[in-house]
């Protein structure tokens, strides 16, 4: 534990200190903390102070089976030398609100906004939630989720369910002449 | 091949196979192999081919790479917006069949339910000698008079229209399967 | 007089880089506010990996970025390492050291096309293409294609070098170093472009750190990081190098950094060259089957910092595969420019709708990585 | 001032063209490992579908063909779509007796306006190019075989 960062462990909230551990190898070595979802401003404010000053991203992961989702946000410090810091959270599937943390990290508004269109998950105090990538490209249910089977949905639409084959064409040149019959 | 399209080429087709500009819309992925073919290295100026800024002054609409449905309508905007005689060349494997994509949700599978293609250009990414092979046979078959499809005369935006109702009743077959 | 305009950058646009579109509010000439639009690349990659083995996944995320798609390789093989728990055989990582140098001085080559085009310095451009078309024809010649390499493999790199790389990779350096050495001087040096781009979208470097800038962009801004010195992952703590570093944080600073990075690779790739061994094995066979695990790949690439993170859980998957991996994220570098960092700087300096192509140039975005 | 950069547009004006005259002067640059078109040798191929789950873009497909193969008790043959194949090798890889290999022979004879010929059956996919080619991926590529896998530290 030659690597422990004691000012991260300062700054942390009591009740977070005894559930700090570090993990991981390679360039993926990392401080870890599981936090409550009501205490992730409380907790990504120290994080700040201790002098982790770049969002890396929010990773969201769907666990079906569990109920939950898990959102992990990575931080990084310029001045620790590229020091990684992996604050997970849980929250629940059915209810997917946790509160913004965008007036902390300004890239997390961006973040939060790819979590909201691809998973559902709302913030509160976050004001543009809405689709920002999938504008035109999806419509339906957020696609990252893992009971929405997007491979079906396109073999069917697109493939007529047959995997190995060309696309169904519902309208080509040679077929209907289409282009040209209106002349 | 509707034997409507074959006539005999003209002086005019002469001229337009001798000039052949293209948009200059990176569309993806394919975009990365142009640079070679527009600069020094294989300089397909010499053979009339350059990019024009505007799809006024374009005659060719080469696609590069996988469409995305946001894209496709853009793509259809400026099919719109270009001049008569106006083709178009695909180049990549993802707007013929979907290529690696081919689960991709956003992704369009096949270009040619929506605009009228003169040549495919195979490949994922078609190398850059490809790529310059796939303009000299453009310019060969509008030399000849051969292309591939009479040109839509409909009032521009009535194709728009429909290609917005087609990807929108796409998405709603989606919506319901999911319920 | 408050009446503002709204314009449309791109997506087809000449100063667009890419397919990516900006919302820009003007004030007469000056540009007051912009908004990104993205999606017009977005194919669900992520969605998409999820229903494919890791070593397919590897095929795809080349994709992500196609300008320096072997990072984006490295970045997917070290989550990879660290869930199966390896480490790539010594010679796999000098060789992972060569290709991933020459991938970052093809994209800064090609940099100069989103850079140079909007100023219409065509000469430079061709140069750099020039440039460029070495770099690529030695690819095809160690990795079998020109653009999308799959080289970089988790275990070590895919198939041995053969057997006069060292003579080939040391003529291409040859080749292309007195190119850009013209670039520097035609290009860099130029009183004209010096003028264009000193004091323009000036970034502090207390706003880079906080608004996320990795890369050139937070170099530029005089702040020494740099993930190859700081993690040393793969054969980097073994070579010496430098880290260029600007002064001003503005464009001109940005665009000196990238020019003496091609330097320090090729000074990177002939040390690597010379301490490399050259037999020994270059790869280890995985197993079909990840276990269960977590990985998070960090890379400095061309543009900054590339994050994969990878999540390998066997619970109750609904309708996959078990040999596809659970979760994966990519957090791209240009996230953070083209959103935070340009929204900042339009706000806090003065910047014309015909600066705004160079600035944003000046980034060297890769669209597709925030779309993915 | 602008006179370095007027000297070296002079250095410029007397240089040899950077452009390969392509096609006319000059062939395609194609390297002793440029991944391109398959080649199927049907008497090796066992009819694992090993290269059929390993393609990540699903672009092979099995066929069924008649005919005397004593290896292949099941007569199916893969086909590929190079409408859909990405060349990335991974086929190549997968097969266990080094049926499917790939060649230096590039896709220009693909370009097409009728993009039904890009689908190559297996019978197709036995002949070899007519042009000038070179066998550049094969099991062979990928000797000496890769260690076993070592346990971390």
């Amino acid at each position: 534990m030659k690597c422990f960062d004691a000012e991260l462990l300062d700054k942390l909230p009591e009740k977070y200190r005894d559930k700090l551990c570090f993990v991981g190898s390679d360039t993926g070595k990392r401080h870890e903390v599981t936090v409550d979802p009501e205490d992730i401003r409380e907790v990504l404010k120290t994080v700040l102070e201790a002098g982790y000053q770049q969002l890396v991203g929010i990773t969201v992961i769907d666990y079906p089976d569990q109920g939950v989702f898990e959102l992990v946000y990575m931080l990084t410090s310029i001045d620790k030398k590229g020091a990684l810091v992996t604050i997970r959270t849980r929250i629940l599937r059915d209810n997917p609100v946790i509160e913004t943390v965008s007036d902390i990290y300004p890239l997390a508004y961006y973040q939060e906004i790819e979590a909201y269109e691809f998973f559902g998950i709302m913030f509160r105090g976050h004001n543009g939630l809405r689709q920002w990538i999938l504008e035109d490209n999806w419509a339906g249910p957020p696609p990252l989720r893992k009971d929405v089977d997007t491979r079906k949905i396109v073999l069917e639409l697109y493939y007529g369910g047959k995997r190995y084959e060309r696309p169904v064409q519902n309208r080509s040149l040679e077929e209907h002449g289409s282009w040209g019959e209106k002349q | 091949m509707s034997s409507a399209s074959r006539k005999k080429p003209g002086f005019a087709d002469w001229v337009r196979g001798s000039s052949v500009w293209m948009i200059h819309y990176c569309t993806a992925c394919g975009a990365i192999e142009l640079p070679p073919n527009m600069m020094s290295p294989l300089d397909l100026e010499r053979w009339g081919v350059m990019p024009a800024p505007s799809p006024r002054q374009a005659d060719v609409l080469v696609i590069m790479g996988y469409v995305t449905k946001k894209t496709l309508k853009v793509l259809m905007r400026l099919y719109h917006q270009m001049p008569e005689p106006r083709y178009v060349l695909v180049g990549c494997n993802c707007p013929a069949t979907g290529g690696l994509y081919w689960d991709s949700y956003s992704t369009v599978k096949a270009i040619d339910e929506f605009l009228p293609v003169d040549l495919w250009v195979p490949g994922c990414m078609p190398r850059a000698e490809d790529w310059h092979m796939g303009f000299l046979r453009l310019r060969e078959k509008i030399k000849k008079g051969d292309i591939r499809s009479p040109r839509p005369i409909e009032e521009p935006g009535e194709l728009e229209e429909w290609i917005y109702r087609e990807v929108k009743l796409r998405e709603e077959k989606m919506r319901r399967e999911r319920g | 007089m408050n009446k503002t305009v709204t314009v449309f950058l791109g997506p087809q646009h000449p100063g667009a880089p890419g397919n990516v579109s900006f919302k820009v509010v003007l004030d007469g000439e000056q540009v007051i506010d912009i908004d990104l639009i993205p999606g017009f690349l977005h194919r669900g990659f992520e969605k998409m990996m999820e229903y494919r083995r890791w070593d397919m996944d590897l095929v795809m995320s080349a994709r992500i970025c196609v300008e320096d798609p072997d990072h984006v390789e490295l970045t997917y093989t070290h989550a990879v390492e660290q869930i199966f728990g390896i480490e790539p055989p010594e010679k796999a990582k000098y060789i992972r050291v060569i290709v991933a140098e020459f991938s970052r001085i093809a994209s800064h080559l090609l940099w100069l096309m989103h850079f140079a085009g909007p100023i219409a310095a065509r000469y430079a451009v061709g140069w750099a293409i020039a440039a460029r078309e070495e770099v690529l024809k030695w690819f095809d010649y160690i990795t079998g294609h020109r653009i999308y390499h799959h080289y970089i493999f988790p275990g070590g790199v895919r198939w041995n070098i053969p057997s006069d790389f060292k003579e080939k990779t040391l003529k291409v350096l040859k080749t292309i170093e007195p190119l850009v050495k013209d670039i520097e001087v035609g290009f860099f040096k130029h009183p004209v472009f010096q003028k264009r781009a000193m004091g323009l979208g000036r970034l502090k470097p207390t706003e880079a750190i906080r608004l996320g800038a990795t890369g050139p962009t937070l170099r530029g801004s005089g702040i020494c990081h740099d993930l190859r010195k700081t993690l040393g992952y793969d054969a980097y703590t073994e070579l010496e190098f430098k880290i260029p570093r600007g002064e001003y944080g503005d464009a001109y600073d940005r665009a000196m950094i990238r020019i003496n990075e091609i330097y320090e690779s090729m000074n990177i790739i002939r040390q690597a060259l010379e301490k490399m061994p050259m037999d020994g094995p270059y790869r280890w066979r995985l197993p079909m089957v990840m276990p269960e695990g977590e990985g998070i790949g960090r890379v400095e690439s061309a543009r900054g910092e590339f994050v994969a993170h990878i999540i390998n859980y066997r619970g109750n998957q609904i309708g996959r595969r078990s040999l596809a991996p659970y979760r994966i994220k990519f957090r791209g570098p240009t996230m953070p420019l083209l959103t935070t960092i340009l929204k900042y700087i339009v706000k806090n300096e003065d910047i014309t709708i015909a600066d705004l192509p160079v600035l944003i140039g000046s980034f060297d975005p890769c669209p597709p990585d925030i779309d993915r | 001032m602008v006179l370095k950069q007027l000297g070296l547009a002079l250095k410029y004006l007397f240089r040899r063209p950077y452009t390969r005259m392509f096609p006319i002067k000059e062939e395609e640059y194609v390297t002793g490992r440029t991944r391109a078109r398959h080649i199927l040798y049907m008497d090796r191929c066992t009819g694992c579908t090993a290269c059929q789950m390993a393609c990540p873009a699903d672009a092979i497909k099995m066929y069924y063909i008649e005919g005397d193969y004593p290896k292949n008790r099941r007569k199916i043959f893969p086909g590929i779509d190079y409408s859909r194949c990405t060349y990335c090798g991974l086929c190549v890889e997968a097969c266990p007796v080094s049926a499917l290999v790939m060649t230096s022979y590039t896709m220009q004879h693909l370009i097409t306006d009728d993009k039904k010929t890009t689908l190559y059956t297996p019978e197709m996919l036995a002949k070899p190019p007519r042009g000038k080619h070179l066998v550049t991926l094969e099991k062979k590529t990928w000797t000496p075989p890769p260690a076993p896998l070592p346990k971390k530290r």
